[in-house]
């Protein structure tokens, strides 16, 4: 089947920034991305598990994002600049997709 | 003393202390005694609906007057002038840096709902009532104390960078935090309480009153597992001072609260609430909108001083004694 | 007239409706007062098994008759003819492609089971009763609508491209319907209180009974405010002639139901339940099978209709009025 | 007899056995009739939860004796001893590797606190009482069973492979398996029962022991569908031998557990008890443990005996032919 | 470590066609696959959220294929007619896996 | 934006074992993971569903690893003998993060 080369940004953020995440996501003009809910994690600032919480702090979830390779830089630098202060992780990589206009 | 013994040991070995014990404990062996997630924010949706109705239905009973105005304004008082002596107390107690300290103040200034739950059980058992409206003051109680922190953090000039996104990082935070769900629910409830009065309280009485004490205890199981999960991956963020601060701190705000509570002529009952509510520290909305506003600030330690110190604390020897200070004090 | 007035107002201020309306306002003033999926999922088979349980108890103990067939025909027929009148009236009122205002008349067409059970404890209240068989009724009246709506949608021949794979989409179409997890809920909870009785209710009441109006409040916190979401993310999708088709065609619907509930001569309470069941609009099982026989059709306008406009219309003033008008009728 | 063909009919015909069937014949049909997994989960926990707090405020009531002692060395040995009997039987009835015979045998030594919970409801119906220790019997049966188990795996020489890492597969087995949340639940709940009483009961009783019964209604439609779902995925997997052993082996474990029962002088509800204890295989602890200790062993063999075939039998079937037999035998 | 180059199919679609999805990938010969739940997303056809909800649609999924080159066409094609008349997004990309014949 | 090339490890492994895998993904001195819960799937042991289950058997879960290129190889043939003799599924992937100091 014939397919486009397309980059996936995958973020893993903390739940409290998602809502700033996804707005400057939308502001920067990307065409959709999905959240899913992380179980737990370990990193730089020690171990979280999401059992037994009722806060949203100490959450985690990943927003991954497939784009067109032309916004890639753009949208990679604002979110950047929002996530970065913050725990998380952002890494990219290649995909490809069947319909290239959709992204 | 006696009946303080009396006191501490019918709070001690009542099933909520006891499930928390359980969890706590049996998580330090090193079993998972968590509930899952989902349930676990149901069960606290639950308790503050819960609360909050009562007390809605208690000021329905008893009357809307000045006294509730008078109230309010202690907690906005307390929720604001208690970080700043938490912060002073942390400057000399631990090494931390600003942010860090005026992270845990917030902590401190806000109130933790579920030992006000604890506190109201402990306090049925004790024979005593309090003022229906110390639901909303505890609502109120939640916010003031997170702006105190920021202007504490930032007045000194932050960590360097932590000023450089502040702007941006305050958008909305406000909203936020007097739009958290657990705010909500609380306010909520205590005016559809209020609304609906004791008949709305017969209608729904089987669903939050009957069975509370036993969810309760289902909850507190869970608050002791996360507790113990906390202390076991904090517990090397911990100096002997921040220790030392998370279980003196609970006392300082709970004196003050004594003192503001007496002034505006509260209950016996309502003295001991205010102190609980002074004494306690957050672990839901605070920790969240520190997250947004702080970054820089370590969940490391505030939650752990918080959840698996004074929390803990509070549950067990602070709540009998909060009681009985209030009823030496009112005598 | 006063007795209307008395009537609304005693649902209006209701602990229910005001949960209700503490998750729709509190959503759209920004706050996120939803449950976790999987306990709103739960809490409704919960109300689905209770009602479902009830009803099977009330046949139990009045004895199975030639009514509950009429009944039954009764419910098919009027699912099957409302999505016409819908379809009709969608027509005239907004400019909808045919796809969407066949998706939109298969929801009127089927039923909501939580105005269902906000209608039966307004009943109740109101000191009516109604025939424990109509929530079977209910249960039938899910599916006639789905298939009268792929008929409208087909009919005319939908959009390019809609009718080619159209055979693999409805495998098993049908039978997706009828064993989705709500309808065999509310059928089998019928089926077991049918066969267990009253004895089965003792049982079991202090668990589908007592805290069941508490249960409903949080039940209806969490729908007030997926309600409230759906109407902030919805609304640009909505023009005034589909708001007022949200807003009349319950009444319409309900108006169908009055003339078959006299019909075939229901109580007053069912006559009113019947109503009920013609207005209210599905947000479960309807638009769960769209998504796989019209996957075409916008769920940003049915659901938005159904869950953010016609829902909270019928808790607030559709209920009392469906049974003042069934009062009037059967008077 | 009669008393007999009652006592299994009023089984049957209970609200709690029909819920399973209603979950195990809908999914059976295609329905999908479970609850979401984290409510699963806190149910299995309020269900451990309140039989080990009434356990234990029984034996508040009764008194701490030697019998006690008994019965969990009763227990111990029974759960270690079945095993035994179910591995040589398996040897004969089905062609499996000595691997995945070794693992069912674990579940079968092991006990079902599900069927536990349903029996004492079974007893209560027929007037019978049992000894609140025997709560604490069941969870000291989780662990033995599965130590004999991978003593019988690897006695043998285990699958070319299996051996290889089974040090480092052992880590921590042993502590993992006590600590297993369903096991420290169960046995700490007991204990703050003893602790508190019967005070505590009152305390607590309109959360554990009204709505028991409901609640465990709404777990078995849970447990039917899981079961269901078991049969149509592992059916396959199924021998005649194997579905025979699935059906016979719990009378066998049943049979050892009334002489057991018998030997120590329970009473007759005690001896009835014990018998579902030998009778009923492990779900929860068990397989848990064996996919850390036993990775070759095949989830799709002992899974869908457990859960698909013993655990329906025992709930249909099995519990009141246990009940007659203790009361035949005790006389 | 030796490793063997495969392909990963990352489906994106809408619960209530998950069981479609799953058939036609056991149908195409597909040694596995696993499904994951996620939270919330947006795209052309607007914002969904799982939060509060009770009923299956507007609840999206992912499901993760691991599966060998040969076998990518002929599997893509036959989920890309299933899922393009629905919302969501199918997208393909590189992987290395330790054991070659499980794929 | 600059951007460094990484490694990505996908673990879908079973939840009793998550332990494990954790305890050598750190004694393997990886910097971070994150878990995240997986709903169903298929394999060569046929399907699962965790709707309804009680039990940590029969779970699955996704741990996902960043990693310097470097390190891969020790860290995938620790995890790899954690894995293999267990139900689950190992893949490397390729993705550019935009810190590398953190992995
Ligand atoms: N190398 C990594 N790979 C995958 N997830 C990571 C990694 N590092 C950090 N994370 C995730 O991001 C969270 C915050 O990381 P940190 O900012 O390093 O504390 C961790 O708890 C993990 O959930
Ligand atoms: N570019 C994208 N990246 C990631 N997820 C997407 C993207 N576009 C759409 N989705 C997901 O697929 C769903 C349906 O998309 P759509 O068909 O565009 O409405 C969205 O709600 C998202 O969850
Ligand atoms: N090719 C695959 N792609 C994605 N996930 C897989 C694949 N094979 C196996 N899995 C997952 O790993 C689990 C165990 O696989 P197995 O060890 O083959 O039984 C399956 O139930 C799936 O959840
Ligand atoms: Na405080
Ligand atoms: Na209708
Ligand atoms: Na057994």
């Amino acid at each position: 089947m014939h397919t486009f080369a397309k980059k996936q940004i995958q973020i893993i953020c903390e739940r409290p920034i998602l809502k700033r995440v996804q707005r400057h996501l939308t502001e920067a003009g990307v065409k959709g991305f999905t959240v899913f809910p992380a179980l737990s994690g370990s990193g730089s600032e020690g171990e979280w598990d999401r059992e037994g919480m009722i806060g949203d702090a100490g959450q985690m979830v990943m927003v991954l994002v497939v784009l067109d390779p032309e916004d890639l830089d753009r949208v990679l630098a604002d979110i950047f600049d929002v996530v970065s202060p913050q725990m998380g992780v952002i890494t990219i990589s290649d995909v490809a997709v069947v319909r290239s206009d959709r992204f | 003393m006696n009946e303080i013994l009396a006191l501490a040991s019918a709070n001690l070995l009542s099933p909520a202390v006891l499930f928390f014990a359980l969890g706590f404990l049996g998580t330090m062996a090193g079993s998972q005694l968590t509930l899952p997630e989902a349930v676990a924010k149901t069960l606290s949706i639950y308790l503050m609906l819960a609360i909050g109705f009562k007390g809605g239905v208690a000021v329905a009973e008893h009357g809307l007057g000045i006294d509730i105005l008078l109230a309010l304004g202690a907690g906005v008082v307390l929720s604001a002038l208690i970080p700043l002596v938490a912060f002073a107390l942390l400057s000399v107690m631990a090494r931390l840096d600003r942010v860090d300290r005026a992270a845990v103040a917030a902590h401190y200034g806000s109130i933790s709902i579920v030992t006000f739950v604890a506190a109201s059980e402990a306090l049925r058992v004790a024979g005593l009532s309090f003022e229906g409206y110390l639901v909303a003051v505890a609502a109120v109680m939640e916010t003031p104390a997170i702006l105190v922190a920021l202007y504490l953090a930032h007045a000194g000039g932050a960590r360097p960078g932590a000023n450089a996104r502040s702007g941006a990082r305050q958008e909305g935070l406000l909203s936020e935090v007097m739009l958290n769900s657990s705010v909500v629910v609380l306010i909520g409830s205590f005016v559809i309480g209020f609304l609906t009065g004791p008949k709305g309280l017969a209608d729904i009485g089987p669903f939050i009153v009957d069975p509370f004490k036993g969810v309760l205890c289902l909850f507190l199981l869970d608050m002791g597992a996360v507790a113990g999960r906390g202390i076991r991956s904090g517990w090397k963020h911990m100096s002997p001072g921040l220790v030392l601060f998370g279980l003196v701190m609970p006392y300082v705000g709970a004196v003050f609260a004594l003192g503001a509570g007496l002034a505006i002529g509260l209950s016996t009952g309502g003295v001991a609430i205010l102190m609980v509510l002074g004494a306690s520290a957050s672990y839901i909305a605070v920790p969240a909108a520190l997250r947004l506003a702080l970054p820089e600030a370590r969940p490391s330690i505030y939650l752990t001083l918080s959840l698996g110190i004074t929390f803990p604390m509070n549950l067990t020897i602070g709540i009998p004694a909060y009681i009985a200070l209030a009823r030496l004090a009112n005598g």
